[in-house]
């Protein structure tokens, strides 16, 4: 008989693996975090070289760097599972999609707080109309349009239905958008803003980098889980599953 | 096919029609934001020519969302709506045919009326021409990706702020190159070229997939 | 020590943007948390409800 | 032929029904029944597609309604709690739009001869909007009479009509029935049937 996945995706069966999983991704977390952060402020040169030196405010990148590209994939991720639910009609999916957008939001505000809290020293401004900045605050609004509309519908399933179409629109209007903004002006699109280049980074600073954003990715997974058991919990609440739940933590 | 087009165009029509203030309201929106900003700016004529495409991108774009919210919602609220999913015709059709008749009543007109427009902003004959253009253009695009918001959002509270957060990040693209075409035609008029080229792409694609999308939003919203 | 807090002048900057992220990450969780309570304590409820319901 | 098949639907996070079965051949006539709640609206609005089920399936003459899309609609004519009439529009206009929107071509003549029998001559050209509740509903029930679906789907038909509108509603219906007609409603109002033959469904407990 062939593996079932529609009972393994049901919300009955997710609950208690998310459960045990939730502590291990807490333990990662922490212990990536600490090699991170122990590498990023004391294996690290305190200055950077080249024509435009950069002082020890470039240890921001340790959390710029990493939150910039949680958002991104968060926004992937929650798109992934929008699509899924839709088309296999899974509640479990939208679910899912609903517990990492608002980890994507603060992991899209991070980015750009850190951004401006970077710009400051190195460009003499906080804000500046950059493609990248202006581009993530366009995701941001993303993840904002996507909460917003979910909460504004009583009917889950409509709203879920409803914003994981909206978040599958903007993920098909995102790189237009982008590009866009990365390029005003068609007549002289070669001239692309800076690229960075990872193999150019040095070594230390690489690899407190990863190890971040390691740990960005199992602090995502350990909040997702967690806000996703409490979503399934509320929508769950008449199955006898809970209920069962229920009496047992109540006679403990 | 054609018969069932024109059947929606012409009922949309003859309602805005019956019901005339619903298409001027956005019109004399339209007029009244573009004549506030010199009063705020200041009317430097210099000034006015800088700012003038913009203003009036940023108009046109507000008062398209403005219009946006009636797209589905009366039809909503009585029920043709309903009817209309229920119908032995694709969906996407019936919403093409919606959105165009909402262009014709609230886009056109701001096309119309953009040369009286450019003259408060001191704008060349050639930019004002280039313009119109780009407005005619882009206008469409705004009411096919408005279309699939106002679709998502329908029949729900404080549905007219929710929409403009949805959709206004969306019409960023239009904004850009809309603008965009209108300040480099006071540079070199030939430069204007790759803009439209952009503009009429975006129009196909959203010709090809807002229909869809609206339409599958307004099954998720019905039912 | 003070060499360390101070990161080259660049201190405001450097811990603005670390203290931000402390921050929004420490809030998530407690707001998690809190959300957690809350669920559990109205389930809770709901049971209680049905089960003085029932025994009526 | 109407076949469900262990369907499931769920509104938020109530489960309204489960398991439900039934079929309905030519010449059926369905009594929708239940309390406030018990999902008898849910249930006629799930056989039309509007309402995706969560479970189960629903076959039009062997064939999934999902598949069929609009090939089932333009069998189907569904009457739900809105009239689905435009009140800045005439009955005539109304209904040559309903009509064109249905894949027919109905003749002026016939759609005059509608709002005669449904009772209201004189009231042709009137946009809907000046006439009163149960006349606006009259316009909505002309439909019936234009129509050539097979499966009618009515929800409350009956509610804010006169008594000569029940009698004329309920020939209506025993006359769709009697040639071969499906018809599945909410109701409760009798319907005496001329031929054919009476379903009951209860939904809930």
């Amino acid at each position: 008989m062939a593996l079932n996945w529609f009972k393994f995706a049901s919300p009955a069966t997710f609950y208690p693996i998310a459960g045990r999983l939730i502590p291990v991704f807490w333990i990662l977390t922490l212990l990536l975090l600490a090699i991170g952060l122990y590498w990023g402020f004391f294996e690290t040169a305190s200055q950077l070289g080249g024509s435009n030196p950069q002082k020890e405010y470039y240890r921001i990148i340790f959390i710029h760097v990493p939150s910039a590209w949680m958002s991104m994939w968060l926004y992937i991720v929650m798109v992934a599972w929008a699509a899924i639910g839709l088309i296999f009609n899974t509640r479990l999916s939208f679910m899912m999609a609903n517990a990492v957008a608002p980890t994507g939001a603060i992991f899209t505000f991070l980015a750009l707080w850190t951004g401006a809290f970077w710009g400051r020293p190195s460009w003499g401004t906080y804000w500046d109309w950059d493609p990248r900045l202006t581009s993530e605050l366009v995701l941001f609004f993303m993840y904002i349009g996507y909460m917003a509309l979910h909460s504004a519908i009583d009917d889950t399933r409509r709203a879920d239905r409803a914003s994981a179409l909206l978040a599958i629109v903007g993920l098909i209007m995102v790189p237009v958008i982008f590009w866009s903004i990365n390029c005003p002006d068609p007549n002289q699109c070669a001239a692309l803003h800076q690229r960075s280049n990872l193999t150019r980074i040095d070594g230390n600073i690489l690899f407190s980098m990863l190890t971040m954003t390691l740990a960005f990715w199992m602090y995502s997974f350990a909040t997702t889980f967690m806000r996703l058991r409490g979503i399934i919990l509320t929508r769950e609440a008449e199955n006898t599953w809970v209920q069962d739940l229920l009496n047992a933590r109540g006679r403990t | 096919m054609l018969r069932v087009f024109w059947c929606i165009l012409s009922r949309d029509l003859t309602l805005a029609m019956r019901r005339r203030t619903d298409v001027l309201t956005t019109l004399f929106f339209f007029v009244i934001v573009v004549s506030l900003f010199p009063l705020g700016v200041g009317t430097e004529s210099k000034a006015l020519q800088i700012i003038g495409p913009g203003v009036v991108w940023v108009a046109a774009l507000l008062a398209s969302m403005l219009a946006l919210e009636r797209l589905y919602a009366a039809d909503y609220e009585d029920g043709t709506l309903e009817q209309m999913l229920l119908t032995a015709q694709p969906l996407s059709l019936l919403v093409l045919a919606k959105i165009a008749a909402h262009w014709l009543l609230t886009g056109l007109p701001l096309v119309l009326i953009a040369p009286l427009v450019g003259m408060q902003y001191q704008l060349a004959d050639s930019a004002i021409g280039i313009m119109m253009l780009a407005l005619l253009v882009g206008t469409p695009i705004l009411s096919l990706i408005g279309s699939i918001g106002a679709a998502l959002t329908l029949g729900l509270r404080g549905g007219g702020i929710l929409l403009s957060l949805l959709i206004l990040p969306l019409y960023i693209p239009v904004l850009v190159y809309g603008a965009g075409a209108v300040e480099v035609s006071q540079i070199d008029l030939a430069d204007t070229q790759p803009y439209f080229a952009l503009l009429g792409a975006f129009l196909l694609i959203a010709l090809v997939f807002a229909p869809v999308a609206s339409s599958a939003a307004l099954r998720i919203s019905l039912e | 020590m003070s060499e360390f807090f101070s990161q080259g002048g660049f201190a405001f900057f450097v811990w603005g943007a670390y203290g931000m992220v402390a921050l929004l990450l420490v809030a998530e969780i407690l707001q998690l948390r809190a959300e957690w309570r809350t669920i559990w304590s109205r389930l809770g409820r709901l049971t209680r409800m049905r089960d003085s319901g029932g025994t009526e | 032929m109407l076949e469900v098949n262990q369907l499931e639907c769920r509104r938020g996070d109530r489960r309204l029904f489960t398991e439900l079965d039934f079929s309905l051949s030519s010449g059926t006539l369905m009594h929708v029944r239940g309390r406030n709640g018990s999902g008898k609206t849910t249930l006629l609005r799930t056989l039309c597609g509007l309402f995706t089920p969560e479970r189960g399936e629903i076959r039009w003459n062997g064939e999934s309604i999902r598949e069929l899309g609009e090939e089932y609609r333009r069998d189907l004519l569904y009457f739900g709690h809105t009239n689905g009439i435009k009140g800045e529009l005439t009955g005539l206009e109304n209904l040559s739009i309903a009509a064109t929107l249905d894949g027919d071509r109905v003749e002026e003549t016939a759609i005059w001869d509608a709002l005669k029998r449904i009772g209201l001559a004189g009231f042709e050209d009137l946009p809907t909007r000046m006439l009163s509740q149960g006349q606006k509903k009259r316009v909505a029930l002309a439909r019936l009479i234009l129509t050539r679906a097979r499966l009618w789907i009515l929800d409350e038909p009956f509610t804010a009509l006169d008594v000569d509108a029940v009698a004329l509603l309920q020939t209506l219906i025993a006359d769709h029935v009697a040639t071969g007609g499906i018809a599945a409603l909410t109701t409760h109002q009798e319907v005496p049937l001329t031929s054919g033959q009476i379903e009951q469904l209860n939904l809930g407990n």
